[in-house]
Formats: C-alpha cells, sequence, structure tokens
C-alpha cells in the first residue's frame, strides 16, 4: 500500500483483489470488528503448566465464570489463541509450552500468571526454574500466589484492551 | 487391622438411577442457583486480614531490615530512603544511618505470605485491601520507593462493593458492603 | 463394565519391544488436569504396560530449602500442594516442633484440626470435579468447583488468602478464629450436607458413573499394600489405615470421627470413599467448632519473646507477630519425622539439622509420588477407554507427586 | 509386637537400633551395606510392609541411604517409621570448576549400593529418584532412568552438597 489509496485499482484482478484487502484490513469498521469478534472468543490453551492451574480452574467454575468474558480453556492448541503460563515452569515444561505455542495460529498472546511465571516467586533461585519472560513474549502479567480469580479476569480484561488498541494489526498478512 | 468394617456398596438400579439423575438436573433447570460474581460490575470487599496488595508505614518504619531478612522469595529490597517527610530530597548515601533504608516490595515476586508483616517489630506494614492488579510489562510491577508508598489503585472504583455470605440455596450469596 | 484381562502379577514382566505392541502417548498437555505423560503400551487397545513420564513441575523444594532458613520452607511446602496446602505446612509445622522441642497450645492444635479439615473438604471436592472433567462430565465440575467456594472462603475468613494459607508457625497459628466464625461454618455445613444428597443422584449413584467405574481398575487389599498405596486409595481397597488415628497428630485423639474403608477398590469405592470422608471431615468440624477450648494460640515460649508492640498487636487482633528468633531459628543437632493424613493420602517428612541455619537434610514424600507404583500397575489389563476413569479415580495431582 | 520387641528382634540382626519416641525416630542403623538386604528381609517377615522414603543424606565423607519403612498390616507398628540406614564410602573427590574450558569434571560415579525394590516393591520409584538426586546406584533395580529432573542434569546429582550447575548451557528451544 505505499503506492497511495488511489492506485488500488491499477493491474491485474489478482493484483486488484490483493490490494483492496489489504486496504480494507486497515480501515475502521472491518477493525473493529475483528477486534470485537477476538475479544469475546479468547480462548487459552487448556495447559496447568504449574499449581497456579487450580485457580485457572476456579476461575471457569462457577462463582467466577470468566466464560461471561468468552475466556473458555480449550483442549486443543490448533483452536486457541491465548496461552496463560500458569505458575512455574521447569526445563521440561518450558520445551513443552513452547512447543504448544508454536502450535497456535497467529494472532496470539500469552498471559503470564503468579509470580513464579513472572520472577521465579519463591523458586527464584531453582536450578530447574524458568520464567515466561525468557522464551515467551509476554502481554499481560498478573501478579498473586496463586492470583485471584479476579486478578486473573483483570488480566484478561486488560488484554481485551491492548487488544483493542492494537487492533489495526490485529489481521496477519499474507504469509502466515 | 482393628476395624475391618469395610463397607458393603449399594449400586442404584440403572433405570431409577437415570430418573432421578434427569429429575434431579430438571429441578435445576427451572430453578437454578447462580453463585457469580459479576466481577467488573461487582467487586469483593475482603475481610479485614486478607492478604493483598500493601504499602509500608513510612513515619513508622525503622529501617531494620527484618523484613528484607525474612521475605521467603527475597521480594523485598531495602534501598536508601531518598524522599523525606518534607518532600526534599537528599542526596543518595547522605546520612548512612539504620534509619535511612526503606523496603521496596517487587510485585511481580512476591508471594503475599506476610511474613514482613509480622516480623516487623514495629507493625509499619499497611494493607491497601487491593487484591486484583496486572500489569503490561516487566517494568511496573518493580515500584520505586515512592511509587511504593502510594497505596495501589483499585482498578473498578464505580463498581458495586460487595461481601460474600454463606446462603442455604446457592453456598456464596453477596451483599452490600458495609 | 469391562473385566481385567491380563493378570496384574505377570503384566510387568511382558516384553514390549515387539511388533505386536503400539506405545501410545498421552500427555503432558491433556483436556484434564495437570501433566503428566503416560507412555501405554497396548495389545489392541487393551492396555499392557504403563510408564508414567513425571517430573514436568519438579520445583526442587528439597533443593531450596535445604538453602533457606528453616521458617521459609514453609510457603515452599505449600506451594507443592496447593489443594491440600494446610496438610503440607501442618506436616513440616509438626516435624519442626519435635525438632525444637516446642508443643503448642491446645486452642491452637484445635484450630490446626479445624483449618485441616476445611481443607479435606476442599480437596476432596476439587477431586471429584477433576474426576468429573475425565468422565466428561461438566456439570459435576461446575457443581464441585462451586461447592468448594463457601469452604473456601471459610478459610479465606479464618486464614486470609484464598489457598495457600501459610497458617500453622512453630508453637501455635497466625490467626485466632474471627467472630462469627462459628455461624457461618455451621451454615456452609448445613449447606453442604443438603448438598451431598443431590450429588448422590446426578454424580455418585448416576447409572452411567456406575457403569464406568464398577469392576474398572481393581487393585486388592495384598497388592495395595505391598505397592504402597497411600490415603483414600489404600483405604478403598479393605485396608484399614489412617494417619490420623494410627499416629495422631494436632487434635485428633480428642474428637471421635470414623475411618470409612470399601471392599472392592475398583475406581468406584475409589469415588465414594471420598464422599464418605466429606462426611466424616464435616463431623470433625463440628466437634471441634462445639469443643473448642480457651487460651493462648501460640506456647508460653515464644508469646515471652514478642516485643510490647507485638503484645498489644496479639491483644487487640488476636494476630501472632514473630519474635526475632524466627529470622534465625538453629535447632539442636538430630532428626526427625512427622507424618500428616492430607486428602490425597499421608505426608511423610524427614528433617535433619547440623545446629546451623539451615536444614542439612530436608526430606518429604507426597502421596501422589508414592502412588505412582500403584498407578503402573492399576490400568494394567484394562481397555485404553477405561484409563480416564481409572486415572481420574486416582486422584493424582502431578505438581504434588515431582515436588 | 511393640517396639521394644521390635528392636530385640532386630539387634539380633546385627543392626544398632536407636528408639526416640519423642521425636519419632526409630532408626536401624547397619554398618555393613552388604547386610542390607538381610536385615530388610526380616523386616518384611516382622510385618513392616512397605516403604515410605528412599533418600540419601551427604556427608563430607560418606553417603547414608535410608530407607523409611512402615506398616499397613501389624496393628502394633503403625504408628512407627523405621529408619534403615547404611553408609556408603564416596569415591575420590570431584574436580572443581575449570573456567577456561567452562566445563567440570567429571561427575563422580555413582555409588553402589543393594536395591531393596524386590523385598518391597514400594520402593521402585523412591529409589528411582534418589539414584537422580543422589547418584546412588541400586544394584539390581530394573529401570533407573531420570525420573523428575530433565536429561541436562543428569549425572550431577543435585542433591549431593558440591552439586554446580551453568544456566548458560540450558536452552528452552
Amino acid at each position: 500500500m505505499a503506492d497511495g489509496e488511489g492506485l488500488i485499482f491499477l493491474g491485474n484482478l489478482e493484483e486488484v483483489a490483493k490490494k483492496s484487502l489489504e486496504y480494507l484490513k486497515k480501515k475502521e469498521p472491518i477493525t473493529k470488528m475483528v477486534s470485537w469478534g477476538v475479544n469475546f472468543s479468547l480462548w487459552p490453551v487448556h495447559l496447568m503448566t504449574s499449581c497456579c492451574g487450580a485457580e485457572f480452574a476456579a476461575a471457569a467454575s462457577p462463582r467466577f465464570d470468566l466464560e461471561r468474558l468468552g475466556f473458555l480453556p480449550f483442549g486443543g492448541p490448533r483452536q486457541t489463541n491465548l496461552i496463560v503460563v500458569e505458575g512455574t515452569t521447569t526445563w521440561k515444561m518450558a520445551r513443552v509450552v513452547r512447543r504448544v505455542y508454536d502450535q497456535m495460529p497467529a494472532p496470539k498472546w500469552v498471559i503470564a500468571m503468579g509470580a513464579c511465571a513472572m520472577d521465579g516467586g519463591i523458586f527464584w533461585d531453582s536450578y530447574n526454574i524458568v520464567v515466561a519472560r525468557d522464551y515467551l513474549p509476554v502481554d499481560v502479567y498478573v501478579p498473586g500466589c496463586p492470583p485471584r480469580p479476579e486478578a486473573l479476569a483483570r488480566g484478561v480484561m486488560m488484554l481485551k484492551e491492548k487488544i483493542d488498541r492494537e487492533r489495526s494489526n490485529l489481521i496477519p498478512s499474507e504469509q502466515r | 487391622m482393628s476395624e475391618s468394617s469395610a463397607k458393603e456398596r449399594k449400586l442404584r438400579n440403572p433405570i431409577v438411577g437415570h430418573i432421578r439423575a434427569l429429575a434431579k438436573g430438571f429441578k435445576y433447570l427451572v430453578e437454578p442457583n447462580r453463585m457469580t460474581l459479576d466481577y467488573p460490575a461487582e467487586t469483593m470487599k475482603l475481610p479485614p486480614n486478607y492478604r493483598g496488595f500493601f504499602t509500608v508505614d513510612d513515619k513508622k518504619c525503622i529501617g531494620c531490615s527484618m523484613c528484607e531478612m525474612i521475605c521467603p522469595p527475597q521480594a523485598i529490597t531495602m534501598i536508601p530512603r531518598v524522599q523525606v517527610q518534607s518532600g526534599q530530597t537528599v542526596p543518595e548515601g547522605a546520612g548512612q544511618g539504620k534509619k535511612t533504608k526503606r523496603p521496596v516490595v517487587n510485585w511481580g515476586r512476591c508471594i503475599y505470605c506476610y511474613f514482613c508483616f509480622d516480623i516487623c517489630p514495629v507493625d509499619a506494614f499497611v494493607p491497601s485491601g487491593v487484591h486484583d492488579l496486572a500489569f503490561y510489562n516487566d517494568k511496573d510491577y518493580r515500584p520505586s520507593y515512592e511509587e511504593y508508598l502510594k497505596p495501589p489503585e483499585e482498578p473498578y472504583k464505580n463498581s458495586k462493593k460487595v461481601v460474600s455470605r454463606p446462603d442455604l440455596k446457592r453456598g456464596v450469596g453477596y451483599e452490600p458492603a458495609p | 463394565m469391562s473385566e481385567r484381562v491380563y493378570n496384574i502379577e505377570e503384566a510387568p514382566n511382558i516384553d514390549v519391544s515387539g511388533d505386536r505392541y503400539i506405545m501410545l502417548q498421552i500427555g503432558p498437555s491433556h483436556p484434564g488436569s495437570g501433566h503428566m505423560r503416560i507412555k501405554v503400551w497396548l495389545d489392541g487397545d487393551i492396555v499392557v504396560k504403563v510408564d508414567p513420564d513425571i517430573g514436568f513441575v519438579h520445583r526442587t523444594s528439597e533443593w531450596l530449602s535445604e538453602r533457606r532458613e528453616f521458617i521459609k520452607a514453609i510457603p515452599i511446602v505449600e506451594r507443592i500442594m496447593l489443594p491440600d496446602t494446610i496438610h503440607a505446612n501442618l506436616s513440616y509445622i509438626t516435624t519442626l516442633e519435635r525438632l525444637l522441642g516446642l508443643e503448642a497450645p491446645p486452642r491452637a492444635q484445635y484450630l490446626r484440626t479445624l483449618a485441616a479439615e476445611i481443607n479435606r473438604i476442599t480437596s476432596h471436592l476439587y477431586g471429584i470435579g477433576i474426576f468429573g472433567i475425565f468422565l466428561g462430565s461438566s456439570t459435576v465440575y461446575m457443581w464441585a468447583f462451586g461447592d468448594r467456594e463457601p469452604f473456601i472462603d471459610l478459610m479465606e475468613m479464618l486464614t486470609g488468602a484464598r489457598i495457600t494459607y501459610s497458617y500453622i508457625i512453630p508453637g501455635g497459628v497466625r490467626w485466632d478464629m474471627p467472630k462469627g466464625f462459628k455461624e457461618r461454618a455451621e451454615k456452609v455445613l448445613e449447606y453442604m450436607e443438603k448438598r451431598l444428597k443431590d450429588y448422590d443422584d446426578i454424580w455418585v449413584k448416576n447409572p452411567v458413573v456406575q457403569s464406568r467405574c464398577v469392576n474398572v481398575g481393581v487393585i486388592d487389599k495384598t497388592n495395595a499394600i505391598r505397592l504402597g498405596v497411600v490415603g483414600p486409595n489404600l483405604r478403598a481397597s479393605g485396608v484399614y489405615y489412617d494417619t490420623r488415628k494410627h499416629d495422631p497428630y494436632a487434635a485428633y485423639q480428642n474428637v471421635d470421627f470414623e475411618v470409612p474403608t470399601f471392599k472392592n477398590g475398583d475406581a468406584y469405592d475409589r469415588l465414594l470413599i471420598r464422599v464418605e470422608e466429606i462426611k466424616q471431615s464435616m463431623k470433625i468440624i463440628k466437634q471441634v467448632l462445639k469443643d473448642m477450648p480457651e487460651g493462648k494460640i501460640i506456647d508460653e515460649g515464644t508469646y515471652k519473646q514478642l516485643n510490647p508492640v507485638m503484645k498489644k498487636v496479639y491483644d487487640e487482633r488476636a494476630r501472632v507477630m514473630f519474635p526475632a528468633f524466627y529470622n534465625h531459628m538453629r535447632p539442636q543437632p538430630g532428626e526427625a519425622t512427622g507424618r500428616v493424613e492430607a486428602g490425597r493420602g499421608e505426608i511423610f517428612f524427614y528433617l535433619r539439622s547440623d545446629g546451623g541455619k539451615y536444614p542439612y537434610r530436608f526430606r518429604w514424600v507426597t502421596p501422589s509420588f508414592r502412588n505412582l507404583p500403584f498407578f503402573t500397575h492399576v490400568a494394567v489389563g484394562y481397555r485404553l477407554a477405561d484409563l480416564p476413569a481409572i486415572y481420574g479415580s486416582v486422584d493424582y495431582f502431578p505438581p504434588e507427586a515431582d515436588r | 509386637m511393640n517396639a521394644d520387641e521390635l528392636k530385640t528382634a532386630l539387634e539380633a540382626e546385627g543392626a544398632k537400633v536407636t528408639y526416640d519416641q519423642k521425636r519419632k525416630v526409630f532408626d536401624v542403623f547397619v554398618q555393613d551395606p552388604s547386610r542390607i538386604k538381610q536385615v530388610a528381609r526380616k523386616m518384611l517377615e516382622l510385618g513392616l510392609d512397605h516403604v515410605v522414603s528412599v533418600t540419601g543424606v551427604d556427608y563430607p565423607d560418606r553417603i547414608e541411604v535410608i530407607w523409611h519403612a512402615s506398616s499397613y498390616s501389624v496393628d502394633s507398628l503403625e504408628g512407627l517409621v523405621v529408619a534403615l540406614r547404611t553408609p556408603i564410602s564416596k569415591g575420590p573427590p570431584r574436580q572443581a570448576y575449570d573456567p577456561r574450558t567452562r566445563t567440570y569434571g567429571p561427575a563422580r560415579p555413582p555409588l553402589p549400593v543393594d536395591s531393596l525394590t524386590d523385598v518391597w516393591p514400594s520402593a521402585l520409584f523412591l529409589e528411582r529418584e534418589a539414584h537422580e538426586m543422589f547418584g546412588i546406584e541400586f544394584r539390581g533395580h530394573p529401570d533407573l532412568r531420570p525420573i523428575l529432573l530433565s536429561d541436562d542434569f543428569y549425572g550431577k546429582w543435585p542433591l549431593r552438597k558440591d552439586f554446580t550447575y551453568d544456566k548458560s548451557e540450558l536452552k528452552v528451544a
């Protein structure tokens, strides 16, 4: 789109279609709609890396019910766009988490939940611990040990704000 | 084995079982017991001893470093106190005495065990009542001393404050906070 | 209801290297709870060999605790056993008190028992909920996790945290029972008693559950003893053993309760026993609330070491602050052991001190880890489709096993 | 059978027995590691039918292996945890870290002791863990693969007091 908007209809049909698609992707009503859609279908991978998983489960349970916010844990990584690193990751687990993250389709986000995932927590000086930001691009940090389900809900809502703020980059370019 | 009175179990007839399970399910369909907290609109006011975010009372603190010593994840660091009460700033390292040090907590590493509260000989820590915060990047959760002194802001100010109470019908009920 | 095809005695000796058997890897990311990789060798769809590959959450708690002061191990052991935090805390402190020669006053012992039993109920509800997920019933997951909440609210009132309580300290507990706790607890118990009847209809005696669990994953009494099974899983096989009865700690010798046992040792009995234990726990809580003695919640020696500010806090808010010696506790050289019955079974502690600041040897074994040899045997001979029912019924919690 | 009878029965096997009721320590010390299986068989015969924990303690000159056994079937022994303890002497000390080659000296070889899995099958995973953490080689154990740690740490024996590691060697992906 470096040529400017007026030159969309230049070239053969395939090129025109491609160009107009690129043009529409950046337009407000489309991005807004996509951001709204993504915001209410934030499906995290059901991957309990550690003990914060108990509070993650409590967050999905009837009292806090994060499904209200479109947050529904999913079994397979191929259908998800959010990974919540729930607490400590060891070397053995970090390799699995990274692999699951790589399998997720773009766009994807990461929430680091709990002190261990943020800064090592109480296990900070252990030889077997890796913190989340060392191997994943973390978007939101939720402190607590373990965080209350409300705090996780707040993390999810902050992530939604972030998605909405950066909605112009939401639709990936041609190459996946 | 002093008492070997193992219990005999009774299995339920499948037809009766299915009917009773369906009946129970139907009962909860017409008469649902919702215990959900509508989170951003309603927020919980927790019991006074709940262990959430906290600050330190600058006037009470004597800078003894006990909290730094007991902190299990070493989230507390004692830093030279730069700002004095009147608001004027003294250069770092000025006044080498014990009383010039103050604790600062790394929220990313704190595990909210409140050992620091209990070891403090002058009871200088103050709970803030806030328990649900989140951060966008890893710089945000390491406050400076000035930032740490201000209690964290409650995220949803306009929300309805509720406290939980036991409810005979749905387990957890909510009533407006006093 | 499926029958066991392979003999449990001969199964571990089968050579699985040939073409006849297929190896299937389940996990570490799977739709149940936690993660452990289970390698399963199949003959057709019959499980021949199970090889659990654990250690995805090995957080080196022993290594870390040997490099910290004694008091700092409390949060560490708690984080390992998240559904049973009070029990981890209690077992460590019981052992440490034996090493230090301290004894908690009666009121503190009762408060410990109270907290432990409330925690046992939440732990069993957690297990039942996860079992529901494994059998594909999200109803019971929602029910069990929802009904955990009133109890968690109680603990929040008592200890000031939802899950990681850090409530028990050498010589006593950190907070006294707040005002209004008793009335609230009675209400919650009344609710739960009513609710357990509903559980019977919708889950425990549901024919679908019966047909998936009865005679599945049988382990008989002899094998259960031989493999060192612990906790509810042991009692489901008909062994009458409970640490609360046989090696009493806290206030358990003063309360009256039964230890339920069942005969068959299958997945269904392992489910029933958890429901029965919830009932017994409620019975204990009622007694404890009734008989709670008055007095201090910390032992005299520790109380004397509090400074005037701390004593004032103790009188006003019933909160025990730590005397300064907590920062550098140095027990006499020697060793001590301790055992506590947690929700999933028995926790064992072995502490060795050389008179220094840190424990010389800090050893603890969690129930889930001790259930592993049992897990390699219990699924053998059943169909692959039975594996979720068996795994769910064992109530295995991976972070706890890995420590 | 009570604690005193157990004590006499085990002393007849040539073990040194101490019992401290207050600290709940029932200690059976066998000086000669080759006799460990015999004592364990006797303990099983007396009713101590399962193992609670298998671990080591690293002392400067020796590693002590401890099996904590207990009973489910004999009523009067159910309150006891009996520690069966034997020392194995360590080999030559390990070479220190060499900053030039950024390597450690070869890890000290595992120390051999008889496995008791054929006496107590419940020790299967516990002995595997003790092998991984302390480098105790249980002779006759069917399966001594690492269990809790990833392969990065195998051969470094983390719970020995001279354990060192280099975080820069480890990579996630």
